[in-house]
């Protein structure tokens, strides 16, 4: 049925690139896999969704990026303040212009108060258009009622959803897309380690692109191409090393950061390793495909993820101690915050990962962005003179 | 007995225009200077050259009726009235089909929406983070070391206009300097410029909803590449002429006009 | 050896040319256009003839500031933070604070005794535009730049500017004009707005002394004032920091090629 | 000009402005005696706390940063304190003005020693009680006391009320997950105090504040008079204070009784001298600028303006609300839930559609602010939805809570008069 199965590295590389650029505002893949197979469309706003419960029900799960520069979000503005971020107005900007109209459902979660309301605005202004479904996550992570009422939940999606496609649920079916979906992290984590070991293999925006393309591909097609390109990857003949420094970005954790951007920060001097955006896209892990009920599974993933998240309080995890840990085990020199520009959460976990970067004596610089901007001169002398600060020897 | 008359003084952030009406509300005198330092001698040239322009006895002049951000200052003002309701009165004069109005002034952007009579019905203005635009224009333009001629011819060259932010009139102004500094061309950022205010005013418009005829009044409507931006992003002509930037200062006199009237009829 | 600093900046366009890395031949400066390589090149060739060097003798061009990339005949380019904190050191040795308030971004850099910067910070988005924000001021109440310092200094109660937007303090100044407020209050008030958006960025680095203020502010007596009465310290500026950063990217080239040398 | 109310008729801010001092002076200033006493500072949020959980255990004193944060900023001395918060603390200028000064105060008083205002003079925190009702910025704010007091946070997790098929209704499963995390709390709430609970005083703090709720929302429903007693925003707002700090106390219950009295007597005022009444009735939307709260309330006095219905007043809790003694613990979590930030926007928009007409009001008028997406991220849909659909004249404004830096006198006053200017006109025809 697929002409990809037979193209090349590089060529599969293209092929994500197309593929995530039609994410943005065209949603042309998405259409036609609509069709293909004969599923319905959910867009989900950042962070975490469950896709896998979307699968077993019939509902192709699409990562909403936002804008990112391709479209000016002019009408939505009468609905969002100049003092939010972007990712919600550009968003809203897609719905108004009809570019999501060949989507059935909008999913929201607690990630913060600007998404909560964009969830309710798209519902009071367009109910008869999409169904608006809103989860809240819990965070009390260490109580078996969290547990219990994740569940609650995640059912009430699962009944939201099956009346959107009119399948009954059955857990083999998820269980199906757990594995599946266990094999896409599995791929992403192998390709990040590359990248973490050997950083002059990959320049950033490649890793960043097939990350992406995960998020708004159908999760088999995904396996089998990242498979592939993973392999293509690891045949690669290594590059030279240069004088770089090797660093971690946080706070990208929602709102896209430009691709630009991230080239510009490597080509001022560094190596990035990871970022946020793609963290989280690998952030559940892997989810017991064994246990008994596998809505089980996916709510444990979840409440006992050991792995802090911007937006998701955890009374039993340690911050200060997590990122002295991260930086460590990426083997990191430096750190750059990416905080986009309005966004609250990334500036509160700006404002406590700082007091322990401060006490290992892990240099930092703080960079503000925004989806749409259109040049990236302060960017560049912010990271231009936080890399020479720590390259040059006076 | 004699003719009686008006003033309408619109003193501006930027300009201060004024506005001599007969009771007729036939314009006999306008004139415009710029605001500076002081709005009071700002408004005390303005009636002078008003007069003198006339030849009209101060005496005859039987109210003055203050708008803009001076309204409050200019001593001889009988009445203060907002530039808001202003620009609809005197918008809905010079063309009187006018249902929506845009005025691009030197601190805010506002869209009116006016019934047959140019009452305003409803409006809204920039939101808090995208003030400033028309002394944006103004000062980017000079940061250049061009005038607003220059500015409108090489912009009406731009092939393509390079993207702007269109809230912050701060950032716009950074990024304008920035892509000068990677090397773009000034045509089409000069373009870009007057593009990002344009985009701004149509995010207000379709707030207020479109209901034509749309006139555009405010310093900036002087710009022949920003009347053809707004016209190509609405896909409709736009009501302009050399006299809408005097829209405020007209409406004020209308107002005093009225104000003339009612009080004769209850005297 | 002759080294050649080129700083492009939004405001001005700056020249230095050193000697052995120790020894200012000429520093000249003009306000830039939007010509960025134009006014550059030209601006370099006078400070060439003004000294009577030939272009073939300078070893090393640096160029720094937002221009930088434009510059074609540069063998190497640096940031204005890096080399302003360069200059600084170089001008005032014990400088450990510098402090550069520009036409649209204000920076604050705390150095070691090399004059490697350890720690910056720069102004919030928000809170952009602090230099261009004292021209339009001027604009306005209709003083030239220049003299805005002179005449603020006189003030007796300045006026109270809390936003930190230069967009709505442009709005609350002109308000200020139409209430016939004394004009030396407003600009000693503009003044301090801007002190009062740096102070913030100062304590995040941490206050050290000395303290070297560079770049075009360096010309306001009243903000210079303002500065060292909130620090509580005096505040090293002269004509010559106001070229810290063309000098800093001089002694950069200079550094540069004593490395290449082995020296 | 609407004059002010005769002093005998305007008891009611005077009464609460002392237990707002007692509060600083009394419970928070004498922080080193009290704990030396036994007593612990917990710190809660305005919005949907569960005070009534806390007294029974005789030795917790709440402290309300939002609180301290706004008094700091109505007392005019808001600029020093974000200053210490953005260079001290280090806060990026985006943060929420509730938090930076929150959390500035209590550095000031307890880090670095520095002197502050008094209304800033935060305790040091023995317990953070993490109740994530309506606002996101809650868990990341006590989160950041977390790491820099090493304070024990204990977290009650608030689903929003986010079910969409009826309006302003919490379901039964969140209810029932709610209260168990309440009861799931007794042993850590007798750990750190060190008494045992008594859940008969815990019943017995209810019912008053059962009582308590049952006259505040007399007074609210009174605005639907016309004309109205008291400004529903305005006055409103210093009203509120006693059912935000001394919720489920005799003083409290008290307090509002006196309240409903002084407020009948002015009805009956206002129609034997109609100079007191209004000539505009509007609903307010929105968090007050509190830096500039007289010369803010005198540009719609000016007007002849008067509130009738607020959603500010209604963030401790919606008068549709009622506490329920005989099942305390549900009754508990239901006004948990109930706070109106953490109803769905879709039902917000709603419920001041109804408001509209039930108080028979003129327009609405919005207030934005940058700090708080929570209660301002959708107020454009707000302008929208009224003045679009409904045809209700909608003003919309914007500046900050607590940071005079976000405030534009000019700016707001001109839109303002505008406003007036049009309903003027429209009153006309």
């Amino acid at each position: 049925m697929n002409a990809e199965t037979k193209l090349s590295g590089p060529e599969i590389l293209d092929y994500f690139k197309d593929v995530v650029e039609d994410a943005y505002v065209t949603f042309n893949f998405a259409k036609q896999w609509k069709e293909e197979y004969k599923m319905k469309l959910l867009g989900y706003y950042p962070v975490y969704f469950p896709e896998e419960i979307a699968y077993a029900m019939g509902v192709l799960p699409i990562k909403l990026f936002g804008g990112v520069g391709r479209i000016e979000p002019s009408e939505a503005t009468s609905r969002f303040q100049s003092f939010t971020c972007s990712i919600p107005k550009t968003i809203l900007q897609l719905v108004m212009s009809g570019s999501l109209d060949s989507f059935d459902a909008l999913a929201f979660t607690n990630i913060c108060d600007v998404a909560r309301n964009l969830a309710f605005v798209i519902h009071r202004n367009y109910g008869n258009k999409f169904r608006v479904i809103y989860l809240h996550y819990p965070i009390n992570n260490v109580l078996p009622s969290a547990s219990k009422y994740m569940k609650e939940e995640y059912e009430r999606l699962i009944n939201e959803l099956s009346q959107i496609t009119g399948n009954k649920y059955d857990p083999e079916v998820l269980r199906k897309y757990i594995i599946l979906g266990n094999r896409k992290r599995q791929i992403l984590r192998e390709l990040l380690e590359i990248k973490v070991n050997k950083p002059w293999n990959m320049p950033f925006d490649e890793l960043f692109t097939v990350f992406l393309a995960s998020m708004v591909m159908p999760v088999d097609k995904f396996v089998e191409l990242g498979s592939k390109y993973l392999e293509y990857v690891k045949g690669r003949p290594e590059e030279k090393p240069v004088e770089r420094i090797r660093t971690v970005i946080l706070g990208d954790f929602c709102e896209q950061p430009p691709l630009q951007l991230f080239k510009i920060i490597e080509m001022s001097g560094a190596y990035i390793l990871i970022s946020d955006y793609i963290k989280n896209a690998i952030w559940i892990g892997d989810i017991d495909a064994n246990e008994k009920d596998p809505i089980d599974a996916m709510v444990k993933a979840y409440v006992n993820n050991p792995t802090p998240l911007t937006t998701r309080y955890h009374p039993a995890i340690n911050k200060h101690e997590f990122i002295k840990k991260y930086v460590k085990d990426m083997n990191a020199n430096a750190v750059i915050f990416l905080t986009p520009k309005f966004c609250e959460p990334s500036l509160y976990d700006h404002m406590i990962y700082r007091l322990a970067l401060d006490s290992i004596k892990m240099p930092y610089v703080r960079i503000d962005y925004e989806e749409g901007m259109t040049s990236f001169e302060q960017p560049r002398t912010m990271a231009e003179t936080f890399f020479e600060s720590l390259l040059f020897e006076l | 007995m004699g003719m009686d008359y008006v003033m309408g003084v619109d003193a501006g952030s930027t300009y201060t225009k004024g506005v001599l009406m007969n009771e007729d509300r036939e314009i006999v005198a306008l004139d415009v200077t710029l605001t500076g330092a002081n709005i009071n001698n700002a408004a005390e040239t303005i009636r002078r050259k008003l007069l003198e322009k006339s030849g009209i006895k101060e005496t005859d002049v039987k109210l003055v009726v203050g708008t803009g951000y001076g309204r409050y200052i200019i001593r001889f003002g009988n009445i203060q009235v907002t530039e808001i309701s202003c620009h609809a009165r005197g918008a809905h004069y010079l063309f009187p089909n006018t249902r929506t109005v845009l005025d691009i002034g030197g601190q805010d952007m506002k869209v009116i929406k006016v019934n047959e009579r140019g009452d305003v019905v409803d409006f809204v203005m920039n939101d808090k983070c995208a003030a400033g635009t028309g002394r944006f224009v103004e000062t980017i333009i000079k940061s250049f070391g061009l005038n607003f001629k220059d500015a409108n011819d090489l912009a009406l060259k731009s092939r393509r206009g390079i993207a702007l932010s269109s809230t912050c009139t701060v950032f716009a102004q950074t990024e304008a300097m920035e892509h000068l500094a990677i090397g773009d061309a000034i045509e089409d950022i000069m373009y870009g410029v007057f593009k990002s205010v344009i985009t701004r005013a149509v995010g207000l418009i379709t707030r207020v909803g479109l209901t034509p005829e749309l006139t555009f009044t405010g310093g900036l409507s002087l710009n022949p590449i920003a009347v053809k931006i707004l016209e190509t992003m609405l896909k409709t002509k736009v009501n302009h002429s050399d006299m809408t930037m005097f829209a405020g200062a007209i409406g004020a006199a209308l107002y005093g006009v009225e104000k003339l009237e009612t009080e004769k009829y209850i005297g | 050896m002759i080294t050649a600093g080129i700083d492009l900046g939004w405001k001005h366009t700056r020249v230095v040319l050193l000697e052995d890395g120790n020894k200012i031949l000429v520093k000249k400066y003009i306000p830039t256009t939007f010509k960025l390589e134009e006014d550059a090149e030209r601006l370099y060739n006078d400070a060439l003839n003004d000294v009577g060097i030939k272009a073939t003798d300078v070893d090393y061009i640096v160029a720094t500031g937002a221009g930088r990339y434009r510059l074609k005949f540069r063998n190497a380019n640096v940031t204005e933070l890096t080399a302003g904190a360069l200059g600084a050191k170089f001008l005032f040795p014990n400088t450990r604070t510098v402090i550069d308030i520009g036409t649209t971004q204000t920076r604050v850099m705390k150095i070691d005794d090399k004059g490697k910067v350890i720690k910056f910070m720069t102004n919030d988005r928000c809170a952009a535009g602090a230099g261009a924000f004292l021209e339009r001021v001027a604009l306005y109440t209709q003083v030239n730049l220049p003299d805005l310092g002179n005449i603020a200094l006189q003030s007796k109660s300045p006026v109270t500017i809390s936003t930190v937007c230069s967009v709505l303090a442009e709005t609350e100044i002109i308000n200020l004009l139409t209430l016939n407020t004394p004009l030396e209050d407003i600009l000693m008030g503009a003044v301090n707005s801007i002190v009062g958006r740096v102070m913030p960025l100062i304590r995040v680095v941490g206050i050290q002394p000395e303290i070297t203020l560079i770049g075009g502010t360096v010309l306001n007596p009243a903000l210079i004032k303002s500065l060292s009465n909130n620090l509580k310290a005096s505040i090293n500026a002269t004509m010559d920091t106001f070229y810290a950063g063309a000098i800093g990217a001089a002694l950069l080239g200079y550094k540069r090629l004593m490395k290449v040398k082995g020296g | 000009m609407l004059p002010d109310f005769p002093k005998e008729l305007d008891k009611g801010k005077a009464i609460q402005a002392q237990y707002i001092r007692r509060h600083f002076s009394e419970e928070l200033q004498k922080a080193p005696e009290l704990k030396a006493k036994g007593y612990k500072y917990a710190y809660l949020f305005v919005m949907g706390n569960p005070i009534e959980l806390l007294r029974p255990f005789d030795v917790f004193i709440g402290v309300y940063p939002e609180i301290t944060s706004l008094n700091i900023s109505y007392k005019g001395e808001a600029i020093p304190v974000l200053d210490a918060a953005e260079g001290l603390v280090g806060f990026p200028t985006d943060v929420c003005g509730y938090v930076k000064m929150g959390v500035a105060s209590t550095y000031m008083a307890n880090k670095i020693k520095v002197t502050v205002p008094v209304i800033g003079h935060m305790p040091e925190p023995d317990l953070m009680v993490l109740h994530y009702t309506g606002c996101q910025v809650y868990i990341h704010w006590w989160e950041l006391y977390q790491y820099m007091f090493n304070t024990p946070v204990l977290v009650y997790d608030i689903p929003h009320l986010r079910h969409l098929e009826d309006t302003a209704k919490p379901h039964k499963e969140d209810i029932e997950y709610v209260a168990e995390q309440l009861k799931d709390s007794v042993p850590f709430l007798e750990k750190i105090s060190g008494v045992p609970f008594d859940e008969s005083k815990f019943k017995e703090t209810v019912k008053i504040t059962a009582e308590t709720w049952d006259y505040w929302r007399q007074t609210i429903e009174m605005e639907k008079l016309v004309p109205a007693p008291y400004d529903a925003y305005f006055e409103a707002i210093y009203y509120m204070s006693m059912i935000t700090i001394y919720r489920g106390t005799k003083d409290a219950l008290d307090y509002y009784k006196y309240l409903l009295d002084e407020l009948k007597a002015r009805y009956k005022f206002i129609n034997e001298h109609p100079e007191y009444a209004e000539r505009f009735r509007l609903i307010f939307e929105g968090v007050p600028p509190y830096h500039n709260y007289k010369s803010f309330w005198n540009l719609f006095k000016r007007w002849g303006a008067r509130m009738v219905y607020a959603t500010y007043p209604k963030v401790p809790g919606m008068e549709l609300f009622r506490f329920d003694p005989s099942r305390p613990w549900e009754s508990e979590a239901e006004y948990m839930i109930l706070p109106y930030c953490n109803i769905n926007y879709k039902d917000r928009a709603e419920i001041l559609a109804k408001y509209v007409d039930e108080y028979k009001a003129d327009g609405v008028v919005v207030h934005s602010i940058k700090s708080c997406k929570s209660f301002s991220s959708n107020h454009g849909d707000f302008k929208e939805y009224l003045s679009k659909e409904l045809d209700v004249p909608v003003l919309l404004i914007e500046s900050d809570h607590v940071d005079p830096r976000y405030y534009s006198e000019a700016q707001i006053k001109n839109r303002i008069d505008a406003y007036f200017e049009a309903l003027s006109l429209r009153a006309k025809r």
